[in-house]
């Protein structure tokens, strides 16, 4: 007998169907993948289980009785819990306070802080997920956010989890590690429930998938005797194309982009330290665990953090102590991680989000006036060219998915035919018809001239991609190889901090 | 349609309620009630006069309301209209008495520009202290109005006291800085046409210029702001210079076009009153000038109610509350499914 | 005057201006911790002071008083919450709108129980209630233990607020619910029944702001009689950091600074009285200017929380 | 525009500044207007809180409902009764304690000099400690004169006498008024005084508690505080508003300044109440001595309207 069962689940927003008669039925002791398009309608479906959305029609049934969550407050009674895309911690409380957040145990309404720690203690020793339950969430890396998400489930006995894209942040040795631990939670009777875009870890670790598109749910499989191929063609109705990487050669001696001895200063006062070098029509991958110092670095090149030392040059112009208006003038275009947070104003349209640049370097500006006209030709080329899905260009952002939200951030970052492009994560969360799509672009303006630094945790994508591959451990570059025949280990090995000889720059 | 019949249902459901809230009021005091309704329209409508008053009072709640309206666009929130109106209100009264030999074509744009210019600068005090120093700009501007007022206090005691009176008041000013009555003898006078002339320049700034683009956009996200290379503090600081500055022609407006000298207590607590006309205005130059009317003639109304029937003031205090109360559940989204539902 | 007589008197003087402001401005930072922001502090003053006077006017009692100024305090904030969560409103509207409301509504109660008279319809005071043995410790006794019975419940509600902020479920909660909303609620935390509660105590605590002012401090009412004091108590939240200490602080800062310009006052210098009465607010704004760099609003302050909208 | 009287009674309205019920300036001219309507069978209307932006309007829509006479509380109603009087020339305009005329707009100002003098001779006598304090509300003229001749009174009586003052910037925060007196209390002020219309009764209140004296402003204050209040001066708008209706009345009301004091019934000083037994008689001979003196012309109190600092 299934422990959960969604049956005929409907759900609209604003008339338009999320889901559509989505049935799901997950058994005991499996783990269960959850897969679809950008706004296939996935994450609706949890959180209708969650009870975070109340359901339009439809039936839920766990163990056999069919049940109302009216707010994850009953769905976290009957032992359902669910980690969120979007971590949902609160920075400004400790990761103790934020696993024990809303429960009622012993010594209430007093905080018993020692033997909650204690018991997060114990839970996370046996299960492998290594925290410091006094430290504050916001001191965090993604990665530990992942595990405190995690451990809140593991403390309020969850035997229904769902994780809404766990491994989009994670390096594939972490999620070799998540999905270990999946099993030694199966092995204990727990149901798991995953969404991901990434089909190969479906086809590796999961027992069985359901596959969502448009809303409605297409089937439910088994993974033995499935192959790649087949999940990609239910998932988006066509076949995948493999990207491919040609070989440029007119890479010019001068560097386009260098970094000399470039402090910048990392969350808890340690200072990294990086030289770097990029040439015309290069893409150099930074590989390396999140958290060893990638966000700090990119925010202090582009200007958002406090310069510590040392000297970034591009294009021959000196911009160490350059502003970030300045510094995007000088020709370098941001691809953020976060574009909810760094990239978008998710209340403004498509048409206003493209002007949201250095104002020197916008084209629809006449004098100090904002040509309408001209702003919304752009748009109009930049929806055409980079097909962006939306329901005209005064759209609110917001309402767009997040495949179509990223499209246009790179759109508008390759507008200006910048000489350098910082690309952080560019395909994070996004599903494989819009990761397909961004690589294709970054090497289209890699043909362009244009050099990239690709920074990902995604080591697929950085051997896809890059040219060369510069590995970042606690802050430091330990290496930098020629992307031909790279050895897969000792890449891991760097990235785990261990140097090895060899080393070539 | 249905849209907009329901705005139309739930305007006439607000009405409803805000008239029965005022006449059940009016009959516990046992004032007529047909006395007080027809004084309180008599009072708005009544003559060319009544009808000339509501618009005396719009302008300077005018633009106050767009000076506010322009911090709120960048997530300044400006309380500190009054006190940058009373700057306004100095800053004509100090140039006027210094220089009252200048013919009126200098004279009128130069009070202008430094009623401007004081507004702007008393609202550049919380505007950079929080651009810089991420100071709350909420305490700072409440704290600043009490400033201003005590220094016109102060200043029409000493240094603008007008000598030849013991009140404390400054001289009368040169008729130079005089703004035009327009239609006497009504009070209209060119202040309201500054007033709508700002709405039209408010406008483009908001909606057509890249300064306004980047203000909006920052009062959205500013972090995304930043890391797209837009100068954040540049643009919070010109959008409280800028809204600083109109609050500021609020008190130009009101010395040059009514009161000819610096008094205390030119403004009946119009910067506040302000808050709430750019909100119920949206923060939108055209909402505002129907909001500042509608309150404007709420206030000219209940004080004509107050004259002729005996009602209260507190009633008017109460009845515009609770007009605002009702406006709001009407404007939230889910009041309009309430309202269907029903 | 002896000078320990003057600094005794001061400081007592200090804590009578202050204790209005610390109890509403307590009772404010609950709200705000959880996201509620209630600029109509005003209204909730007000409130309090009217009832809780109407009732000692009319029974005697000072308990039901109390109760009563509880009970105004409370119409006015539990309105605001209903607006803020139901109807999701502007919050800043709805706390403006109300200070009009409620400025109205008092005076007009007031006029309708009394009429317009010359004779003013007063009450006892609640009186001071030295506890014995401290109050005779030399100064402190004088200062903080000859006082009546709110400054003790001030000095309790601080203690217990601390308690409740930094040592309770309830204080982590409230936190969450006024940082990450969303976080709360997915960890099975009633978001809006958490805002109401805070909007609870904002309205009682507030209401006993009200209340000592006219039951306790001048055993009248009159039109406006808080007369601006529920915006000075915003100045002392955020002044105060919305710790219940910082708030204390912050209140006696700013009673103290009106304590000291009316003592500089009456000992007669050249000075315009302007400038004195503006000492209190140049006080507030150096005092503001010390905590720079430290901005500490909670993220979902002021924003309605709705579980559709991400 | 208004035609000629065609009703019998006269309409007379009146302006104020802040509430009727205001314990102070307001009430007592509500007051006036009330006894003066049921004294001469006049037609009357009010209105409260008047701002100075809202004057000009409240002259121009009672002179076009055909009102005779139109009264401004303060001296901010003189401008816009001034400005306003040309376009209504049968109207007769009024503004109390103004400087401005024109041809049928007067001002009135009260003598309240002359009570004060007599009030700070009371205070003076009876003072034990040789302090008195005196609370005035803003510092503008109408109330300086108040206060100067308060000093100058005390003076006479004992020349060393030290007396407080303080202007708190408002005529309507109470507590403040409380504890602007409790601070002069706290400095060896034993009588108390005010000129603070309703933060005044705040005054009041503070010298009870502390079981010291206090004088009145305005009215008999008596009341407020039976025990406390020994007298207080007493402006008298009704015969203030007789005096201009009679002149209206029999067609002789015209422009200027119009100085009415103690000669004309305008102003004088209260009964002495409860506290008839209490004041020794030398005092109360010293002080009907002078009032017969200022009656009769041969004492002038001078008209101080600048502060003058000791
Ligand atoms: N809060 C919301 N308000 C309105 N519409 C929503 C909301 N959440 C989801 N939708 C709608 O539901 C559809 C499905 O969204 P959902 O988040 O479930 O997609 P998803 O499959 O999780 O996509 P992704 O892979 O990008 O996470 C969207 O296209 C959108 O139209
Ligand atoms: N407030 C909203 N109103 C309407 N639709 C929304 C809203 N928020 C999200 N959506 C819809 O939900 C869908 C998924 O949104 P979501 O933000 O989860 O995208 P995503 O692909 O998961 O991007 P990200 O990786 O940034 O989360 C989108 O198709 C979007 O249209
Ligand atoms: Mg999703
Ligand atoms: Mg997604």
């Amino acid at each position: 007998m299934p422990v959960l069962e969604m049956k005929d689940i409907c759900k609209s927003f604003f008339g338009t169907y999320a889901n559509r008669d989505v049935c799901l039925e997950v058994r005991e002791g499996e783990i269960h993948a959850l897969l679809g398009e950008n706004g296939a309608g996935k994450t609706t479906l949890m959180n209708i289980l969650y009870g975070m959305y109340q359901k339009d029609a439809g039936s839920i049934t766990i163990d056999g009785h069919e049940i109302v969550f009216k707010s994850p407050k009953d769905a976290i009674a009957r032992h359902i819990g669910m980690v969120h895309q979007h971590f949902t911690l609160v920075p400004t409380l400790t990761v103790q306070q934020n696993i024990t957040l809303g429960l009622r145990d012993s010594g209430y309404p007093f905080s018993r802080e020692r033997a909650r720690c204690e018991h997060i203690d114990r839970l996370s020793d046996s299960y492998g997920l290594k925290t410091h339950s006094r430290t504050l969430v916001k001191k965090l890396s993604v990665g530990e956010m992942q595990r405190v998400e995690i451990l809140k489930l593991l403390y309020r006995k969850a035997k229904i989890l769902i994780l809404d894209e766990p491994t989009a942040v994670l390096t594939p040795q972490e999620s070799d590690h998540l999905f270990a631990m999946f099993k030694q939670l199966k092995a204990e009777g727990c149901s798991i429930i995953v969404i991901t875009h990434h089909i190969q870890e479906v086809l590796d670790h999961c027992d069985r998938v359901t596959v969502l598109r448009d809303g409605c749910s297409i089937s439910t499989v088994e993974t033995k005797g499935i192959d790649a191929k087949q999940l990609s063609t239910m998932m988006i109705g066509r076949e995948l194309v493999p990207v491919a990487r040609e070989r440029q050669n007119h890479h010019m001696d001068a560097p386009v982009l260098e970094l000399v001895d470039f402090g910048f200063k990392r969350n808890g006062g340690k200072v990294g330290s990086v030289n770097l070098s990029l040439k015309q029509s290069e893409i150099l991958g930074i590989a390396g665990v999140d958290g060893n110092g990638q966000k700090e670095l990119l925010e202090t090149l582009m200007g958002l953090r406090h310069h510590e030392k040392g000297k970034v040059v591009c294009c021959q112009q000196d911009i160490s102590n350059a502003s970030t208006a300045e510094r995007r003038l000088a020709g370098i275009g941001y691809i953020s991680d976060d574009r909810h947070r760094d990239s978008l104003v998710l209340d403004m349209g498509i048409a206003e989000n493209l002007l949201l640049r250095p104002a020197q370097s916008t084209t629809t500006t006449q004098g100090r006036m904002v040509n309408k006209q001209c702003m919304l030709e752009q748009a109009t080329r930049v929806v055409k060219e980079f097909s962006i899905k939306s329901h005209g260009l005064q759209e609110p952002m917001r309402f767009l998915s997040g495949g179509n939200q990223q499209k246009l951030v790179l759109a508008r970052e390759f507008i200006g035919s910048p000489k350098v492009i910082i690309a952080f994560q560019p395909t994070r969360g996004l599903d494989i018809g819009a990761t397909e799509f961004v690589h294709n672009q970054l090497l289209a303006m890699r043909s362009a001239g244009c050099a990239t630094l690709l920074v990902s945790t995604n080591l697929e994508e950085i051997l896809l991609l890059s040219d060369r591959i510069a590995v970042i451990h606690e802050g430091s570059i330990m290496a930098t190889i020629e992307n031909k025949a790279v050895d897969i280990t000792r890449i891991g090995l760097l990235m785990a901090g261990v140097k090895t000889e060899g080393a070539a720059r | 349609m249905k849209r907009r019949d329901d705005e139309w249902v739930s305007l006439l459901v607000v009405t409803g309620a805000t008239l029965l809230v005022a006449f059940g009021l009016i009959a516990l005091v046992g004032s007529n009630l047909m006395v007080a309704a027809s004084s309180f329209l008599r009072g708005i409508f009544g003559s060319s006069y009544a009808m000339s008053e509501v618009l005396v009072r719009a302008t300077p709640l005018m633009l106050a309301a767009l000076g506010v309206s322009i911090g709120f666009k960048t997530g300044f929130t400006n309380l500190g209209a009054e006190g940058q109106l009373y700057m306004g209100a100095i800053a004509i009264t100090a140039t006027a008495l210094v220089f009252p030999g200048l013919p009126p074509i200098v004279m009128i744009p130069l009070v202008i520009l430094v009623g401007f210019a004081a507004g702007g600068a008393w609202a550049l005090i919380p505007g950079f202290l929080k651009a810089r120093f991420s100071i709350s700009e909420v305490i700072m501007t409440i704290m600043l109005n009490y400033v201003a007022i005590n220094l016109v206090g102060i200043l029409v005691r000493t240094s603008l006291k007008d000598p030849a009176y013991p009140y404390p008041m400054s001289p009368i000013l040169p008729e130079s800085a005089n703004f035009m009555q327009m239609l006497p003898p009504t009070r209209i006078h060119a202040g309201l046409v500054m007033a709508l002339l700002m709405v039209i320049a408010v406008h483009l700034l908001v909606f057509r210029s890249r300064l306004g683009f980047e203000m909006r956009a920052v009062g959205l996200n500013g972090r995304a702001c930043l890391c797209s290379g837009i100068q954040v503090n540049r643009a919070t600081i010109l959008s409280a210079i800028a809204g600083g500055g109109l609050a500021g022609l609020a008190g130009v407006s009101e010395i040059a076009g009514l009161h000819h000298r610096l008094i205390e207590g030119i403004s009946p607590g119009f910067g506040y009153v302000a808050i709430i006309v750019a909100l119920l205005g949206k923060n939108h130059p055209v909402g505002i000038v129907f909001a500042s009317i509608g309150i404007a003639a709420l206030q000219i109304g209940s004080m004509a109610m107050q004259r002729t029937a005996g009602v209260p003031t507190s009633i008017a205090s109460i009845v515009m509350g609770a007009l605002i109360l009702f406006l709001v559940i009407r404007d939230s989204r889910q009041s309009i499914a309430i309202l269907e539902g029903v | 005057m002896e000078p320990i007589v003057v600094v005794t008197t001061f400081f007592a003087a200090s804590i009578r201006m202050a204790i209005p402001l610390a109890l509403a401005g307590l009772g404010e930072s609950i709200s705000e911790k959880s996201g509620l922001l209630n600029i109509g502090v005003e209204a909730i003053m007000l409130c309090g002071a009217f009832f809780s006077f109407m009732v000692v006017f009319s029974t005697g009692s000072f308990f039901l008083g109390i109760l009563a100024g509880m009970l105004g305090g409370l119409s006015m904030s539990m309105l605001h919450a209903f607006l803020s969560i139901r109807f999701k409103a502007n919050q800043t509207i709805v706390g403006l709108a109300q200070n009009f409301l409620a400025l109205g509504l008092t005076s007009f109660l007031f006029l309708m129980s009394f009429g317009q008279t010359t004779t003013l319809p007063s009450t006892r005071v609640l009186g001071d209630l030295p506890i014995p043995l401290l109050s005779s410790i030399p100064f402190i006794g004088q200062v903080l233990f000859s006082q009546n019975l709110f400054v003790y419940l001030t000095l309790g509600c601080m203690v217990l607020a601390h308690i409740c902020f930094y040592k309770t479920d309830f204080g982590v909660a409230l936190h969450a619910v006024g940082e990450h909303p969303i976080a709360a609620d997915t960890a099975g935390l009633q978001v809006h029944t958490i805002r109401y509660i805070a909007a609870l105590f904002n309205g009682i605590l507030g209401g006993l702001g009200g209340a000592y002012l006219t039951i306790v401090k001048l055993g009248f009412f009159q039109e406006n009689i808080t007369a601006g004091k529920g915006y000075i108590a915003l100045v002392a939240v955020i002044l105060g950091k919305r710790t219940p200490f910082g708030i204390l602080g912050a209140a006696l800062v700013i009673g103290g600074a009106e304590a000291l310009q009316i003592r500089l006052q009456t000992a007669g210098t050249g000075i315009p009285s302007q400038l004195f009465a503006m000492f209190p607010y140049l006080m507030t704004i150096a005092a503001l200017l010390l905590t720079i760099g430290s901005a500490n609003d909670p993220a979902a302050l002021g924003i309605p929380y709705d579980r559709d909208k991400r | 525009a208004s035609e000629t009287k065609a009703s019998d009674s006269m309409r007379v309205a009146l302006l104020l500044s802040g509430p009727a019920n205001d314990q102070g300036w307001n009430a007592v001219a509500f007051a006036g207007l009330k006894a003066a309507e049921e004294k001469y069978g006049l037609q009357t209307a009010y209105s409260e809180h008047v701002g100075i932006a809202d004057g000009e309007a409240a002259y121009t829509d009672y002179a076009s409902q055909g009102y005779d006479l139109v009264i401004g509380h303060g001296f901010q109603f003189g401008e816009p009764a001034v400005r306003v009087s040309s376009r209504f020339p049968n109207t007769k305009f009024m503004a109390i304690e103004s400087n401005v005329y024109s041809k049928n707009a007067a001002s009135y100002v009260m003598a309240c000099e002359e009570a004060a003098y007599l009030m700070g001779m009371l205070s003076a006598s009876m003072s034990k400690s040789g302090k008195i304090g005196m609370v005035g509300g803003f510092e503008q003229p109408s109330i300086v004169k108040v206060v100067e001749a308060y000093k100058l009174g005390a003076k006479s009586v004992n020349p060393s006498i030290e007396v407080f003052e303080a202007y708190i910037s408002s005529f309507t925060d109470v507590a403040l008024g409380k504890e602007a007196a409790i601070a002069m209390a706290d400095r060896g002020a034993d009588v108390l005084s005010h000129v603070a219309n309703q933060a005044g009764t705040g005054v009041i209140k503070a010298a009870e508690e502390r079981g010291l004296l206090a004088t009145g402003d305005s009215y008999d204050q008596n009341a407020i505080a039976p025990g406390t209040v020994m007298c207080s001066t007493i402006y008298s708008v009704p015969m203030l508003v007789l005096n201009a209706v009679e002149k209206v009345q029999n067609g002789t009301y015209e422009g200027g300044v119009f100085y009415l004091g103690m000669q004309d019934g305008v102003v004088d000083i209260a009964p002495y109440n409860s506290f008839d037994g209490i004041i020794p008689d030398s005092v109360k001979t010293l002080i009907a001595d002078t009032r017969e003196s200022i009656l009769n012309g041969s004492l002038k109190i001078p008209m101080i309207e600048t502060p003058t600092r000791n």
